[in-house]
């Protein structure tokens, strides 16, 4: 957690907390496993209610910060959602907000942030393509150039979550001149969806499939194919990983907490677990990770808002937390004993959270690389 | 009796070379090979795979292989360990019944010899050896984790019966298997060591229910066991009454030299996961499309440093529990090893899957994700790696034991956990 | 008071922003810029080093930031920490007196600000704000690990004067320091923390022999010093007899908030080795001729991680215990991170180094082999990691504390080290 | 250690044990650090005389195993050579014998052999190029052909042990045909040696430089270039890994043991250090680590006498003790404290010892790769 939320951000926290817990708990969670598209649209509007979609969106297109930092601002609810696996579109639909607010046409501001503003509408992001990283910048999908400013988009990218319940599409791909964005409805003909099936329980994603979309010139974000959808690409990738962390950061923190709360609660040879020093001293590192965790995501996310010095930062908090928060998790169930690897037990689905979190926006190697990248390598 | 019925005992002894010969033969002709990386009894439904235990041990038994080291008055071959080691050597990479090597013929079985009187010994080993009953361990409960001596399930004496109640956790295969032997507390009033007795208990039978445990993978082999005034005959105790530690120690000594490789009474070597493992790796690997990559070839040149040592620890661990440079606990040397190798392969296999082991068209995919949620079970099952370590610098390192608060306490004022602790954490 | 002839503080306070203005200038003007990796006080002859502190100090003094929280009337600036830390920012890559700062300044100074008399106070801290003494901890002991509490170093009374006899271990530059704090048993027939007495010790002094101990890498930077019947007057005992443990947890509490970088004592942002060896790391993967490998990439990517999220954790538990959110303990979670941190940096550069870590040509060379072999000292230094671990599970999760075996024992009935532990092993 | 000894293994493992401690006590081995050579001519005779020579050489040329197994044999002076960091140039002395008594012509085994045999004459390997791996293959010397089966060296070999006090140098080199081998005298018009500094307190290594050294065809070891040569090499790989793992187990076997002891003697808040669990559970990996270590040495070097899977075999234990080992160490002297990290303490003599093994003969990494390739990748 943000040591230095200011009140906004507290009371935002607050309410955002209690309504996950009353209006999501992990029975509701286990609930909409069976759901294909894992969440309640009627839900994510009351959440949206609640400023979880309005954040990255500037004032005058009718959103707003508690901040100034919207990426800030955001990963308090990112971080909520990580300490109850929350359902819902939140990562990708923000993205797509951030970049239509930042980059998109006066018509595509009117038509999609309204609609995203009263959790209406759902967004997704097609980036990556199947047996391609995510950083590499090799694209999955192509547009070709199609007469007054158009496109046709081909190809293939999948990891793409909330393809299945999306109504919009951010598609970025590769063209003759440099990476271009677009973005489609999402019954745009030539789009198919494939539903895929996912570790985590209530977080779904597709494969989406562009045979020869044709995307009209209105479609284009951000003018058309250089530097300008470079950058928007770069962003969205980075606000992606830094939300991603957020959450996985929320997860340590009450994993942790419940893993505590057991230690002192359980006897063993008539101790307490929390007694015993060889657990002790894991409580200690995992303490630690979890601060530094922390500690990471927050240098991540005001990055992000400063746009200082942001592809370093955001590398390592993915990173250090992809690295230490899935053994933080695994961990705690190895304290909790056999309970902890049964489908009972609520651990697992921190555990199946953060080993896909682990994943999205970049492996630790990815970032390693791209840290080494930076560092003159 | 009828278990003398089968290939008698080969007396005069058979030469080991003549034996092995005998044995290589009947392999061929009786045993079907596995394929690359498959386990015994493949996993399909439960009921094939226990009742495809039995027609194996039943086969065993007939070609005269079953219960090598058993003594030939409880239809065993009376034979010494090298003669079950030609028929392990032999027999490897064919189908065997594990569900009877273990912990039916090596933990329950050597206990039973040990404890039973001669009454129990003549019911219950021919029937094991001859594949007929599959035996179980209720050891295990759910407020206990690794205190085994603190049991809580209890068993009250009334007149020449004694009735359970109480529960039990972990024990594999229980709904397919037809007995087993249960720690139970029969004296509240001395410290917990003092007062617990083994019992042979029917698995189906009137007030004992067992249900499956589903697993985070979705297997269902465990189970746990509900007691509720279960009856149990006086002559089903196994030992002495308030004498069950005793007992206990001992089934957890087999337990440990079944697992350290040690024990006379395994049959068979387990295809090693780590086999499987292995080429699942390279595919895995090469299905990553990053087969060049330094960092993937290093992790799979890792796992299979990690898999080669681990036989040759499993080997030195069995040669000097043999030879005696080693006392009885060296097994947690092989159990500490075995669970840090798994959570290594599994770390591993993640990684190499990439997206594959997070998201997957239709229904069966992500097994390598799923794998990683499930990891911690190899640190966990048959005593924690936590207990692996202190039994390692307390009774080979001869380090100081842990402080336990319940010692020489009478049990009925010892703290200890009151609540179930089977409950959800959110 | 001679001390308050030097630039007057600053009254009526100066705005922040005047002030940041203000220290730019005078850093520019005269203070030397570091070179890329250099660290404060270049390491030469140890002579230097320390005449060198002297004299930064006092040119800090003389510009009116030396002690800037300290009060007006012992030669401070009797400021907030606001300004401190604008100081810190401003002079970021400037040459500071690493020597003054820790322990002198942030760990002695405001131990003696809590507890000295007015005549202490009066006598001693001026002068160090001036640059002309230089304070180290006579803490540790040989065979006291990490029980400062155990001291054995003994001071008797006899009239109006201690008789101090024993020795003590791990002072930093002792041989080049002026006075020390030292900890010394008065009394042995109360539990180990109700007989200790803190003294002001002056090092050079008869009865004080000082050596330079010298390390694994060469560098005899630490000291051990046996003291033989020096003779301390009663005058030189800070705070109460008796009630040095009081004294001792206020000095340490210092010091965990001088290495967590909360300390409003410390001069300046300590130069961090990580910087240099960041450079270092990149300078050894291209010298390797592996620089194309992912392997070597990947772990220059790792330590480029973990240095940054070092930063960035000091920062976070910086500002945790300004705002109240962490206990003072929390300085535990820094030390603990800059050790392992600092392993797995030694660590990786022994990879890149490749044989030049094992074998060089002429006389200098190894340094990377030399530095793993020394690597452990990063998690011995400055309170032990174990320690460590020790304090955030108990201090911050709030877990009970280890079973000490000498609490409320008479210390002279404590089972303890008998011989000195400075011994080789072979 | 190995657990299944014969007779004559235990006797002579006892022979040895004492010769050193009493011959080359830890004091010892501090006084030879100022000694350019590192150990003492004599007393290496009188190892030899022990048999430390004699183990690889059959016993048609005067030498003879214990137990049939040479490597194995061998293996338990180099274990007590970790015991104690023993000086001398045990490994490269026996390397070069072993390859002279299998494949060198009948004159070279007479010239040379007995001299090893008797400890009178020191060989090294020259095998390694700067800035070139152990097992690539692409060896740093070059041999021309140079008329009736002769051949010119030229080239510089590294981290080449015993250099300085070497009286045959066995050249491993590249050629057009393939690897040669070929052995030469200390003192050949052309061979100069670079005395090198190391990190272990008495093995010594040099770099050897050949400028254009003329080699007879006399020199020849093996047969010429091709098959024959490159099989030798490789043998002598093993062979130097096999024994270099096994110097390394009998470290950790000696450090863990003394570090034990420390434990137990050494009091902390009343209590033993070995009471403290946390302090428990490492040593109980520590043990472990050990006991594995132990066991894949045996099981290298038996596949070095066995010659059957000895590559997978001796690079599962390269890999192995390579990685735990150095940090077994590592962890007994943080176990000791401060004075771990003192001069004076003798632990760090172990741990130089063991980090320059782990680079001898292949990192783990490079060992890593090779497993790799064996397992078909």
């Amino acid at each position: 957690m943000d040591l230095t939320l200011n009140g906004d951000q507290s009371f935002f926290q607050e309410t955002t907390r209690r309504f996950l817990e009353s209006e999501a708990p992990l029975t509701r969670v286990r609930e909409l496993a069976d759901d294909p598209n894992g969440f309640d649209r009627a839900w994510w509007r009351r959440g949206a209610e609640l400023g979880w979609t309005a954040l990255v969106v500037p004032e005058d297109h009718g959103g707003g910060t508690l901040s100034g930092r919207p990426c800030a601002d955001l990963a308090i609810v990112a971080e909520e959602f990580g300490r109850l696996v929350s359902p819902g579109p939140l990562i990708p639909t923000n993205v797509v907000a951030a970049t239509v607010a930042r980059s998109g046409t006066p018509e595509q501001r009117a038509e999609v942030l309204p609609a995203i503003l009263a959790g209406e509408a759902v967004a997704a992001w097609c980036v990556k393509g199947p047996d391609r990283g995510w950083l590499a910048g090799d694209l999955g999908v192509e547009a070709r150039r199609d007469g007054d400013g158009g496109f046709v988009v081909a190809g293939t990218a999948t990891m793409v979550e909330a393809a299945g319940s999306a109504d919009w599409f951010l598609v970025s791909a590769r063209s003759a001149d440099g990476p271009v964005q677009v973005l489609l409805r999402g019954d745009t003909p030539g789009i198919r969806v494939t539903r895929l099936g996912g570790l985590d329980l209530v977080r779904r994603f597709g494969k989406v499939h562009f045979d020869d979309v044709a995307a009209p010139g209105a479609a284009v974000v951000g003018g058309g194919p250089g530097d300008g959808a470079a950058d928007d690409v770069g962003r969205q990738l980075r606000l992606g990983a830094a939300l991603e962390v957020a959450q996985m950061a929320g997860v340590a923190d009450r994993v942790l907490e419940l893993t505590v709360e057991y230690a002192f609660d359980r006897y063993s040879f008539g101790r307490p677990l929390a007694s015993y020093q060889a657990l002790k001293h894991r409580f200690a590192d995992m303490k630690l990770w979890l601060e530094a965790s922390h500690a990471t995501v927050e240098g991540a996310t005001r990055a992000v808002d400063d746009d200082v010095d942001v592809e370093r930062l955001v590398s390592a908090a993915k990173v250090y937390v992809g690295d230490h928060v899935p053994e933080l998790v695994q961990d705690c169930v190895q304290i909790h004993g056999g309970i902890g690897v049964t489908w009972e037990h609520d651990i697992h689905l921190y555990l199946r959270r953060v080993t896909l979190g682990r994943g999205l926006y970049g492996t630790p190697d990815e970032h390693r690389e791209r840290l080494a990248v930076a560092a003159g390598l | 009796m009828t278990t003398t019925s089968s290939t008698p005992a080969t007396t005069p002894r058979e030469e080991l070379d003549a034996y092995r010969r005998r044995v290589r033969a009947w392999v061929a002709d009786n045993l079907r090979k596995l394929e690359p990386g498959e386990r015994w009894e493949p996993l399909g439904d439960d009921d094939d795979r226990a009742s495809r235990a039995r027609q194996l041990q039943r086969r065993l038994y007939d070609g005269g292989f079953a219960g090598i080291c058993y003594p030939t008055e409880y239809g065993g071959q009376g034979l010494p360990i090298e003669y079950q080691r030609v028929f392990d050597a032999e027999s490897e990479g064919y189908e065997l019944p594990a569900l009877f090597s273990v912990p039916t013929l090596s933990i329950c079985g050597p206990t039973i010899l040990e404890f039973g009187t001669e009454e129990q010994k003549q019911r219950y080993i021919p029937a094991f050896i001859r594949g007929d009953e599959l035996w179980v361990q209720f050891m295990s409960e759910p407020t206990g984790g690794s205190d085994m001596a603190g049991a809580l399930t209890r068993a009250t004496r009334d007149g020449d019966v004694f009735l359970l109640n109480g529960s039990k956790v972990w024990s594999t295969y229980a709904y397919r298997s037809d007995f087993a032997l249960c720690l139970a507390r029969t004296n509240w009033d001395v410290p917990k060591h003092r007062g617990l007795t083994m019992f042979i208990v029917p698995v189906h039978h009137p007030g004992i229910t067992v249900n499956q445990i589903k697993m985070v993978d979705g297997t269902e082999e465990f189970c746990e066991e509900f007691f509720d005034d279960a009856v149990i005959p006086a002559d089903n105790v196994l030992g002495e009454v308030d004498d069950g530690w005793t007992v206990a120690t001992r089934l957890l000594f087999h337990e440990r030299a079944a697992v350290g490789g040690a024990s006379p009474y395994t049959c068979g070597r387990m295809p090693r996961g780590a086999d499987a493992g292995r080429t699942e790796l390279i595919d895995l690997a090469k299905a990553s499309g990053r087969a060049a990559d330094p960092r993937v070839r290093g992790r799979v040149g890792q796992a299979e440093a990690t898999d080669i040592v681990q036989r040759q620890l499993v080997d030195r661990v069995r040669t000097g529990l043999e030879t005696g440079h080693f006392p009885g606990p060296a097994g947690s040397l092989v159990r500490l090893y075995a669970g840090t190798a798994q959570v290594e392969r599994v770390t591993i296999a993640l990684e190499l899957a990439g997206d594959d082991a997070l998201v997957w068209e239709g229904d069966d995919g992500g097994h390598q994700g799923i794998r990683y949620v499930q990891r911690q079970a190899a640190c966990l099952g048959g005593g924690s790696t936590e207990m692996a370590r202190n039994i390692i610098s307390e009774r080979i390192l001869g380090m100081p034991r842990e402080y336990a608060a319940d010692r020489d306490v009478p049990f009925r004022d010892v703290r200890r956990n009151t609540m179930p602790s089977r409950k959800g954490s959110g």
